[in-house]
């Protein structure tokens, strides 16, 4: 799925719990989410907690969006 | 451990009151042959015919090709552990009838796939089609299982293999073969310069009609473990799978490894050929996990700088294969795989059921979904009806004239991945 | 025998019409050879004779596709052609998409043979190298010469059903189908030797690339995030409640797209997963989780990002089952392609 | 461990003793079944593939899984994902099993399936 978007020359950030697999499929730019069932959220945090959890996830890939790579990079 | 094999061509078969061979033709008496095998009481009768290149026969269900050989000097009989009596095997002579085989024939499940022409396109892609074929045809008793069958038929293609070659036992070959495995500090001493080489043979063990014994050891209870090459030559390893045709390696194969062969054509001038690594292909994932483990852990004990490993059959001996090629070059080995392909019939889908980066040196068998055209012949040896099964049932189809449009997959060896052909694929 | 009736098929320039301010050339068809065309007769000598050429702007194509390749079709279809040659594309994008798209096409529709020759970084090879035989040639015009050398040969051989060699005797970009032979050697020798090869350091071709791991360069990074207008995919499967479009909850074997404008948070009375992969608990409550819509807002808002684009792509589905994503991902690139998105957020459970 | 099938054989043969879920349903179908148990922490235990019998050919499939769900298991994922992909694939390969398929036939297929994952209980019973 990545590499067909990338390949017209979008960049895609990937985010997703199993970096491995992301690994696997060719993702170039991939963040490591929290869990396979809320990989953009915790449900055991407060809301505005789990909200704050997931604005630090985006900005982490929009920063990985904006990040010159010339190979396969985990944003941890 | 030094095997000398004497090879005595052998380019007739015929019927006859003695049983002898004279010249380059096996005289046959078939009464003879056919008391021999009804020993093992599951069978209920046995036919015996003869197949020559060029015939228009078509031979099928075929389960297993068998080469004739006989002991002429060394320690133990052919067959170890299976028909003879457990020794080890691989040192002295040994007489091989080159040029023809024993082909067995049986419907052990409804659906047994397994042809052989000796004539027409898809004679070009059996080398079995190149051999004079004693077929046997083996018809069980009623009401046996299919496990009986398979061994029942297993056993009396053995048995006439060694029937036939016992004929050429006090025979002086004119051609002689040596082969010579030396042991660990010998060749390092002998050959300090040269890559050491093993080859890892993967065999297929699944359970029922996917078994390969090793001195009559069904191989999926066992660890892998090492072999002298010329173990193979004298029948060390035999087959009893029945199952995917272009894929299995029959006992015919085992015999005459090619792998062994073109490493011997370059031990001691270009390459220390150390041993062979056999490995088994169970369904059970630990059982693949340990054996490659064990595989990576054997190779690299023997301290080798690179292997060759061939796989046999479809689909989870894909995930085999790229466990033993992932982990013995993580080990620092270089590794070369020959596998098969089933990318469709067009050619398009992807080959194997596994993949990995590490596999970068690959030799292919050619894609097993190809389609070909077996035209009508004029004699069939087997069982006819199962041209209806393999014809409705998956990989072809049968015409009311006799021809059949089926896969590359039905053919015995077409495939092979040993690497005994020349077909490949791009 | 008569002689191979062909058609060709070039864009605007090397029609002689103009540069880039004609890309929008509407098609047209002339008798006879144009341009390169001239090249092409001259080595076929009498055995092929070039009866037209079609001609069409580069931008007018590709942004018509559809509707431009039925009409060239027709087109081409009135000179009853036996054979069809597009370009050479050399490096040039649209042009390599053009000749790839028009020869796979009139290959399937018409049932005659096509080619088309194309520089190998051409975006062309890519899409189209499995459908039709695409010589590879030098990446601009000066490699003309050349790319004829090599593409009237190969024209004939496909015209007249002569068996096609391999990639490196014919000089065509490798299809990726897999095509039985039968090699000099038996398997055995050539694991040897090669194995002989890799143990020395030396250069091997090996015969079966491993498939997954075809990597795909990293894109330029995003200079001015806070200009770019993102995308959201997911393999999450997050659905419009009751999942209208009836995606599957595993193996899927179709995507959606769902338009979010004016949705400023995925709530659990609008949106749910459509997963069977997964506990469906965490997303069913709240299916930002899987899919930010919030957060993006959010920063919509804010500045941080230009804006979120208007539809969000979904499918069900994890990232090892390449076959149908590989399918849903490429219509769905296109489409963000011509919406203007500049860059993507794919989330995967 | 849990033994999700297809095959009638396997639900009489092995008694009560192992846990089975029967999938009243095609060969693809219990494939399915088995990766949505691994998405939820089940590890693959016997290999989908199981056998050279081409996912085409034959109807009856079994495959084990591990007892407890635990975390996901990612070489459990990839393998069951590349065997769905594989299947796909011979799926696509046209058929006529309802000619040749005939009851004797179809025993014989249960009978592989059988066996196949049968020598994987030897293996597995070694286990503690």
């Amino acid at each position: 799925m990545v590499k067909e978007i990338e390949r017209a020359g979008i960049p895609v950030v990937h985010i997703c719990t199993v970096v491995p697999i992301s690994q696997t499929v060719g993702a170039n730019r991939i963040v490591p989410a929290i869990a396979i069932p809320h990989p953009l959220g915790d449900p055991s945090q407060p809301a505005d907690k789990e909200k704050e959890i997931r604005r630090k996830l985006i900005d982490k890939a929009l920063q990985a969006l904006s990040t010159e790579i010339s190979e396969q990079t985990v944003f941890e | 451990m030094k095997l000398e094999l004497g090879k005595i061509p052998i380019h007739d078969v015929k019927f006859d009151s003695e049983s002898r061979i004279e010249g380059n033709t096996l005289y046959l008496n078939q009464e003879e042959l056919i008391s021999h095998l009804m020993v093992d009481e599951n069978i209920k009768s046995i036919t015996i015919d003869v197949a020559r290149p060029g015939d228009k026969t078509r031979i099928m269900p075929v389960k297993d090709v068998i080469e004739p050989r006989v002991k002429v000097s060394g320690k133990g009989q052919v067959f170890p552990g299976t028909l003879s009596k457990v020794e080890t095997v691989g040192q002295g002579r040994t007489n091989v009838l080159k040029g023809m085989a024993v082909v067995t024939t049986g419907k052990i499940v409804g659906f047994q796939e397994g042809i052989i022409d000796m004539s027409g396109p898809g004679a070009d892609y059996t080398p079995f089609s190149k051999l004079v074929n004693l077929v046997v045809v083996c018809e069980p008793v009623e009401g046996i299982d299919q496990h009986t069958h398979e061994k029942t038929v297993r056993i009396a293609g053995l048995r006439a293999a060694a029937y036939l070659g016992n004929l050429a036992k006090d025979i002086e070959a004119e051609e002689i073969e040596t082969y010579e495995t030396y042991t660990v500090k010998e060749s390092m001493e002998k050959f300090p310069d040269l890559p050491r080489v093993a080859y890892v043979l993967m065999l297929q063990t699944q359970g029922l009609l996917h078994d390969t014994y090793v001195y009559g050891v069904d191989m999926k209870h066992s660890l892998p473990t090492i072999i002298y090459p010329t173990e193979l030559m004298d029948g060390a390893i035999i087959s009893g799978n029945c199952v995917s045709a272009c894929d299995k390696n029959t006992t015919y194969h085992h015999l005459n490894n090619p792998v062994v062969e073109d490493l011997f054509k370059k031990h001691g001038k270009e390459l220390n050929f150390v041993a062979v690594v056999i490995t088994n292909e169970n369904v059970y994932l630990d059982d693949k996990e340990r054996s490659s483990d064990w595989t990576s852990k054997l190779v690299e004990f023997l301290d080798v700088d690179g292997v060759i490993i061939s796989q046999e059959g479809f689909g989870n001996p894909d995930t085999d294969l790229i466990m033993n090629c992932k982990k013995i070059e993580a080990k620092g080995i270089k590794t070369v795989i020959i596998t098969d392909e089933y990318a469709g019939r067009d050619g398009a889908s992807q080959s194997l059921a596994d993949a990995d980066e590490s596999a970068n040196a690959v030799v292919t068998a050619g894609n097993a979904n190809m389609v070909i055209e077996l035209p009508p012949m004029d004699k069939v040896i087997g069982y006819q009806e199962v041209a209806d099964v393999i014809a409705g049932g998956f990989a072809g189809s049968l015409k009311p004239d006799g021809s059949i449009t089926a896969e590359l997959q039905v053919i015995v060896g077409a495939t092979n991945e040993l690497g005994f052909n020349k077909l490949s694929a791009r | 025998m008569s002689k191979i009736r062909v058609v060709h098929y070039i864009n605007q320039f090397f029609g002689q019409i103009g540069g880039e301010e004609k890309a929008d050339h509407k098609p047209e068809a002339r008798e006879g050879f144009v341009g390169p065309g001239m090249a092409f007769q001259a080595s076929f000598k009498d055995k092929a004779e070039i009866v037209g050429t079609v001609i069409c702007g580069d931008s007018y194509f590709n942004e018509n596709i559809e509707a431009e390749t039925e009409e060239l079709l027709t087109m081409i279809e009135t000179f009853k052609p036996d054979l069809f040659i597009a370009g050479p594309a050399f490096n040039a994008g649209r042009y390599g998409m053009a000749c790839g798209s028009i020869a796979a096409t009139v290959k399937e529709k018409l049932g005659i043979p096509a080619l088309t020759g194309m520089y190998v970084e051409n975006p062309g090879v890519d899409s189209f190298k499995s459908k039709v035989h695409i010589v590879s040639t030098k990446d601009s015009a000066a490699g003309m010469r050349d790319a004829i050398k090599k593409m009237a040969p190969l024209a004939l051989k496909l015209a007249l059903g002569e068996p096609i060699g391999s990639p490196e005797e014919e000089g065509y970009i490798p299809t990726g189908i897999r095509v039985n032979f039968f090699e000099e050697k038996r398997g055995s020798e050539r694991a040897v030797e090669m194995l002989l090869k890799k143990l020395k350091g030396e250069e091997f071709t090996t015969e079966y690339p491993m498939p997954d791991f075809d990597r795909v360069d990293p894109s330029p990074a995003i200079k001015d995030i806070t200009k770019a207008t993102i995308a959201l995919v997911t393999s999450g499967g997050i659905v419009p409640k009751g999942n209208p479009d009836r995606i599957e909850s595993s193996s899927a074997s179709k995507y959606a797209k769902y338009d979010i404008e004016g949705i400023d948070d995925l709530t659990a009375e609008e949106y749910e997963t459509a997963h069977g992969g997964y506990d469906p608990v965490y997303a069913n409550k709240d299916a930002d989780r899987v899919l930010p819509v919030d957060v993006l807002r959010e920063f919509g808002k804010e500045g941080k990002i230009g804006k979120l684009h208007r539809y969000f792509y979904t499918t069900t589905g994890n990232g090892t089952s390449v076959a149908n994503a590989k399918k849903f991902a490429a219509a769905i690139a296109k489409e963000l392609v011509s919406d203007g998105v500049d860059a993507v957020i794919l989330t995967s459970t | 461990m849990i033994i999700i099938t297809n095959n009638a054989k396997m639900m009489e043969e092995t008694g009560n003793s192992i846990e089975k879920e029967y999938i009243d349903g095609t060969h693809k179908d219990v494939l399915i079944a088995v990766r949505d148990r691994i998405h939820k922490g089940h590890r693959l235990l016997t290999h989908p593939l199981s056998g050279s019998v081409k996912p085409n050919q034959t109807p009856f499939k079994s495959v084990a899984i591990s007892k407890v769900p635990e975390k996901l298991d990612l070489d459990s994922l990839d393998i069951i994902e590349k065997s769905i992909r594989t299947y796909e694939q011979f799926e696509k390969i046209p058929t006529d099993n309802g000619k040749a398929n005939n009851e004797r036939i179809l025993n014989d297929y249960r009978e592989i399936d059988y066996k196949l994952l049968e020598s994987a209980l030897i293996s597995a019973n070694r286990r503690g």
